[in-house]
């Protein structure tokens, strides 16, 4: 067999992926929070003042990168959902229902700063405008995998289940992004780019792309140490978790 | 599994390496066996040892864990299937705002219509005339049971998978379903049918039934 | 032996559901009182001024009828699987989407069509403009079909549940919001005296695309859920 | 020092939008730890069921 | 032998039924979720202007939480139905008011409390006037326990019928309408700074009265419908 | 009801010219029997003859259409019934989402403790040792209405009305009830428990419970 196949077979085996999972967690938490370290100070400190905004603009180094998770880690879930359904591996099925409250808790963030950031910049916490609202949708979409991923009592069913929603409900992605250019609207439109030159200055600009790298590992580690535990969780009856139970009971 | 078939004819069912996992606990364990035209085969077995859970994985409704299901010599797939298997299941399947006549008509819609038989056939056959037109809510448990038995008749399915067919039916019903598994087996189908072990052998068994513990260990 | 065909499958499917809303047409009835109802409630919550009302007419007439769809979805397969009749019904030979199709264009018939046939009457009580009757009916016609197909995907993920009622509710408004802006959108810019057939366009194509993908995603949604 | 804490007379809002990040990710990562304490002690129950009923057997 | 009393038995009643709630807790949010999603649809369907939104904040406020207790209701004795501990529950020896009583108290307490936690959040989407919130917020808490007193005679009616979801409804609102008028005109009065004690002091009224009466009420109404 | 009771003793339960309507048809015919204690009675009839409404009738969740019942020779009153009347149905009155112990406890605060037994000890015998925390969903069927015979042990009800305990229950079962209700009559009390003719004659039935056939035509 081709290796990169053999590797991958490797890795969708639980005990095989358990045990590299907790080999790389130090390492993402650990660079993530480096990452966050740096890129609070280079946000809070180290940025100069938006000529217009003064110092709300700072909320920019949370509330942007929690967007854009929110949005990241929505397409990470239907991802692993797709190949879940198709393959049934059960990696994906748990990397995707492991990604959902991560998914949630940054889009929670995300409107969350967002509203702080309106009171002073707009005069209101909340506006029933497309971005807001969509970003709200896509809350509830969260919501509604968890809650269904909650409701079924077989687990590898439920995740089946919640996966094929987390699927029908990729539609509301394209508008999240996209809602400042379809709609006229209130919120901000796309200041940072990729490719070609960013509308806003460099020393403003460099700590939000290490925050959006700090939550990327944030994410990454959060995602791992759920997978773990809800791996042992799943494969209960199976050797390798009593096993890494009675270790760890040891330990402790 | 091992068990040499006969080439010339492919059983009408056969299990192989059978195995379905619920939370990746074994319901059954790996099960092969097969059923040929005339048989019929009771299987026993404890509160929830996987009776039903095997019907339904022989059905199609569920996705076996291990091992594959033929039916004729060819894997099951989901299209084109019940034309070969009728499932009747501890849910009967039958509409209770709707009378028996009704209930009939709607399965021979969705299933098909053996030659030389009618809905009235069939109920009076299974001891029903005179309640064509009475809603099933109206009847018995015992009664309805009997609705969802005359389906059987009307549908042409080969294979029949019966969950505790006994199960809600007085002495008179349980030599009703001993009748039709008699007449199905005459006719070249096969029957696999589950019953709790102390109950179904009560009533003055047919000699013609072939009964078949299918057990983990005892597995053909 | 006769095995039937995908269109007499169809058929009978069609003639039993009609024939239990049939033998419970009192049932029938009651998505429209439920949404009458709600309607007749804003009136109480609001204080009784017609232009305040009239304002709110079509906006409050919308999520009515949202609302007693949500609730009248449920029933799509939950008797049917309470009875077994959805395991055969997966079970038979014919096209799987297709019967469902079936099964949704008959809820639909039954549940939404006197809902829109009581729209006027809705309208009257909330003292909607008469000129926007027309556009409300039509935003109507085009999305309780699509409310209904989508609904229909999200009862099938929950079927055999217990209390799935508001679960289903969670799942299913998310996925409403969409038509009900275009809805919304449409009537709101009837009342302001706009163009209304860009929104009205978008709820077509959307309805378009959903009558072929919902039956199709209908089908693997049940499938998942009885295994 | 007081005039970064004030941020230009922005610090309820610039503060709180940094603290609420900072508890809700702190949450999410005390979560999996606090499952992961819940599901091994039900694995070592259940492990600890599985030897007593080997030994009745035995 | 020891008997138990019936306050033995209210306390099993208790234990029993916030361990079911609490092994469902995620079920619990969801009449809270309901809420919310409606007090989100009126915007969609009205449009975001915040000066209209705030008129209709209240009412709307009101009419959404008053349908999440009534989604809510359906699922008050149903699961103990099904099960056969209503039956149980019945022919137990201590005073069946009693009893449901404490059912009726535990189902407020979960589903109806929350309700009113996430009151003041729903305000905030509608723009409603801060004057207003614990008008509201009084008001709410009167005719909640009203609601869910009134709902359980209700539920206990047609507990045991197939699709009584809707039928559930239509018995429910008409008598919720009373509650209705005095909650918004309490709130209302509020807006236009007129007295808001009236009201509020007759929902209180209603309140008492439903707290002796309800229970009694609901009992003989389930010994109809078991029957 | 022309059998001249004994008057030192009244019977635990009397049914006097019993009789139930629904919709005006007779589902029973006027009945009159009684039970002593120590009394064991296996009530029969087809399916649909109104056993589970003769019971319902008999623990007073259905007013009965004409005649009387009477516990230990007082009239049937809704309030202080149950102290003497322990009901198992077709529905066991079992909260799938709680474990066997907490079903327990509930049902004992709802109905009282027999002295010298705890929920443990019940759940011991009726072989469910080492299930006590699991959620009662997880268990099979058979499980299930052992959590509901422990009930029994438990609660301080001298009349069990049992309907179908055989039902679901696989042979080991079935004699655990014939053992619950041998000890039952032993400690004084009585039962009247209903069954498909087929089913409860199959185990070794235990000498000391007294069959008597409850028919229209019968009446004691
Ligand atoms: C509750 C209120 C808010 C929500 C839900 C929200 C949501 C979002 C989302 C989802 C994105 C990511 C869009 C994408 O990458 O496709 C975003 C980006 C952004 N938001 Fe907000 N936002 C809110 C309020 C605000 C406010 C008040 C401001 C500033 C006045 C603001 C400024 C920005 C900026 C500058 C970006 C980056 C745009 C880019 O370069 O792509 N947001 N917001
Ligand atoms: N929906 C389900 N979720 C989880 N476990 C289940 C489910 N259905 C069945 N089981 C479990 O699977 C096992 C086999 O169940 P199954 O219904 O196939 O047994 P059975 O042999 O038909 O029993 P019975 O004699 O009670 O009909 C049982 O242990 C049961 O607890
Ligand atoms: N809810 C009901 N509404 C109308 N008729 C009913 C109802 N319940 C029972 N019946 C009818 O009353 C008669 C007696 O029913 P009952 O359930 O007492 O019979 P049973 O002897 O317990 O039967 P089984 O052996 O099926 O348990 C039957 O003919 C049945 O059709
Ligand atoms: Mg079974
Ligand atoms: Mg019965």
């Amino acid at each position: 067999m081709n290796p990169l196949v053999l590797w991958f077979h490797k890795l969708g085996s639980p005990p095989y992926f358990y045990r590299l999972a907790g080999r790389l967690l130090p390492w993402l938490w650990g660079l993530g929070l480096i990452s966050l370290a740096v890129g609070l100070y280079g946000g809070l400190v180290l940025a100069p003042s938006d000529y217009q905004q003064s110092d709300a603009f700072r909320i920019i180094y949370v509330h942007v990168p929690s967007a854009w998770m929110s949005l990241f880690i929505y397409a990470f879930m239907a991802v692993n959902g797709f190949i879940a359904l198709i393959w049934r591996i059960k990696l994906s099925e748990t990397l995707a229902m492991a990604s959902a409250p991560i998914g949630a808790a940054f889009t929670f963030i995300c409107l969350a700063t967002g509203s702080i950031w309106g009171k002073p910049m707009w005069g209101t916490w909340w506006t029933w405008d497309a971005r807001l609202t969509s970003e709200l949708v896509l809350l509830f979409l969260y919501f509604g995998v968890m809650g269904l991923y909650q409701a079924i009592e077989d687990r590898r069913q439920a995740s089946r289940a919640a996966a094929f929603l987390a699927l029908v409900g990729i539609v509301n992605l394209p508008i999240v992004h996209f809602s400042v250019n379809w709609w006229n609207t209130l919120h901000q439109g796309s200041t940072v780019r990729l490719f070609g030159p960013s509308l806003i200055d460099s020393r403003m600009l460099w700590p939000l792309l290490v925050m959006a790298v700090a939550t990327k590992f944030l994410f990454a580690a959060s995602l791992l140490s759920r997978a773990r535990v809800d791996l042992l969780e799943l494969e209960a009856g199976k050797d390798w978790a009593r096993q890494v139970a009675l270790a760890d009971g040891d330990a402790a | 599994m091992n068990s040499p078939t006969p080439p010339e004819t492919p059983p009408l069912l056969q299990a192989r390496g059978l195995a379905y996992l619920r939370n990746d606990e074994p319901i059954f364990g790996p099960l092969s066996f097969r059923l040929d035209a005339g048989d019929v085969v009771l299987m026993e077995g404890d509160n929830g040892s996987g009776k039903t859970t095997l019907l339904k994985v022989l059905s199609g409704l569920l996705p076996p864990s291990a091992g594959e299901v033929l039916l004729n010599g060819e894997p099951l797939t989901l299209a084109r299937l019940s034309h070969q298997v009728a499932l009747l299941g501890h849910l009967l399947g039958v509409k209770g705002e709707l009378s028996p006549l009704q209930n009939l008509r709607f399965a021979i819609g969705l299933g098909g219509l053996r030659p030389g038989i009618t809905p009235h056939h069939a109920l009076k056959s299974v001891g029903l005339e005179g309640y064509e037109d009475v809603p099933l809510r109206q009847l018995s448990a015992g009664q309805k049971k009997r609705v969802a038995l005359a389906r059987l008749l009307l549908v042409p399915a080969a294979l029949w998978l019966l969950d505790e067919p006994y199960a809600n039916l007085d002495r008179e019903g349980i030599t009703l379903v001993n009748r039709l598994l008699e007449l199905h087996a005459l006719r070249g189908g096969a029957a696999l049918i589950t019953s709790h072990g102390a109950y179904a052998y009560t009533s003055g068994t047919p000699r013609r039934i072939r009964l078949a513990a299918v057990d983990p260990e005892l597995a053909a | 032996m006769s095995y039937g065909t995908a269109l007499s499958a169809c058929r009978a499917l069609f003639v039993r559901d009609f024939s239990l809303v049939w033998r419970q047409r009192g049932d029938a009835l009651n998505p429209m009182l439920f949404a009458i109802m709600v309607v007749v409630l804003f009136p109480f919550a609001l204080g009784p001024e017609p232009n305040a009302l009239a304002r709110i007419a079509s906006g409050t007439i919308l999520v009515a009828l949202l609302l007693a769809g949500l609730l009248s979805l449920d029933a799509l397969f939950r008797s049917d699987f309470e009875d077994g009749s959805l395991e055969q019904l997966v079970l038979s030979p014919h096209p799987l989407p297709l019967l469902l199709a079936c099964k949704i264009a008959v809820h639909w018939l039954t549940t939404a069509l006197p809902l829109l046939l009581a729209a006027p009457l809705l309208g009257e009580l909330l003292y909607l403009p008469r000129s926007e009757l027309p556009v409300l009916l039509a935003a109507l016609a085009l999305s309780t079909p699509l409310l209904s197909l989508i609904g229909a995907v999200c009862v099938a993920l929950t079927v055999g549940m217990r209390r799935s009622g508001m679960l289903l509710a969670l799942l299913v408004l998310p996925l409403y919001v969409p038509v009900l802006i275009f809805a919304a959108g449409a009537c709101n810019a009837a009342g302001q005296g706009l163009p209304v057939l860009a929104p009205l366009l978008w709820l077509g194509a959307g309805l378009a695309l959903a009558l072929v993908l919902a039956p199709l995603a209908c089908a693997a949604a049940l499938r998942i859920s009885l295994s | 020092m007081s005039q970064f804490l004030s941020m230009g007379g922005y610090g309820g809002y610039v503060w709180s939008s940094f603290a609420i990040f900072a508890i809700v990710l702190a949450l999410d990562a005390v979560a999996p730890l606090l499952k992961r304490r819940r599901v091994l002690r039900d694995l070592r129950g259940r492990a600890r069921r599985a030897q007593k009923r080997s030994e009745e057997t035995a």
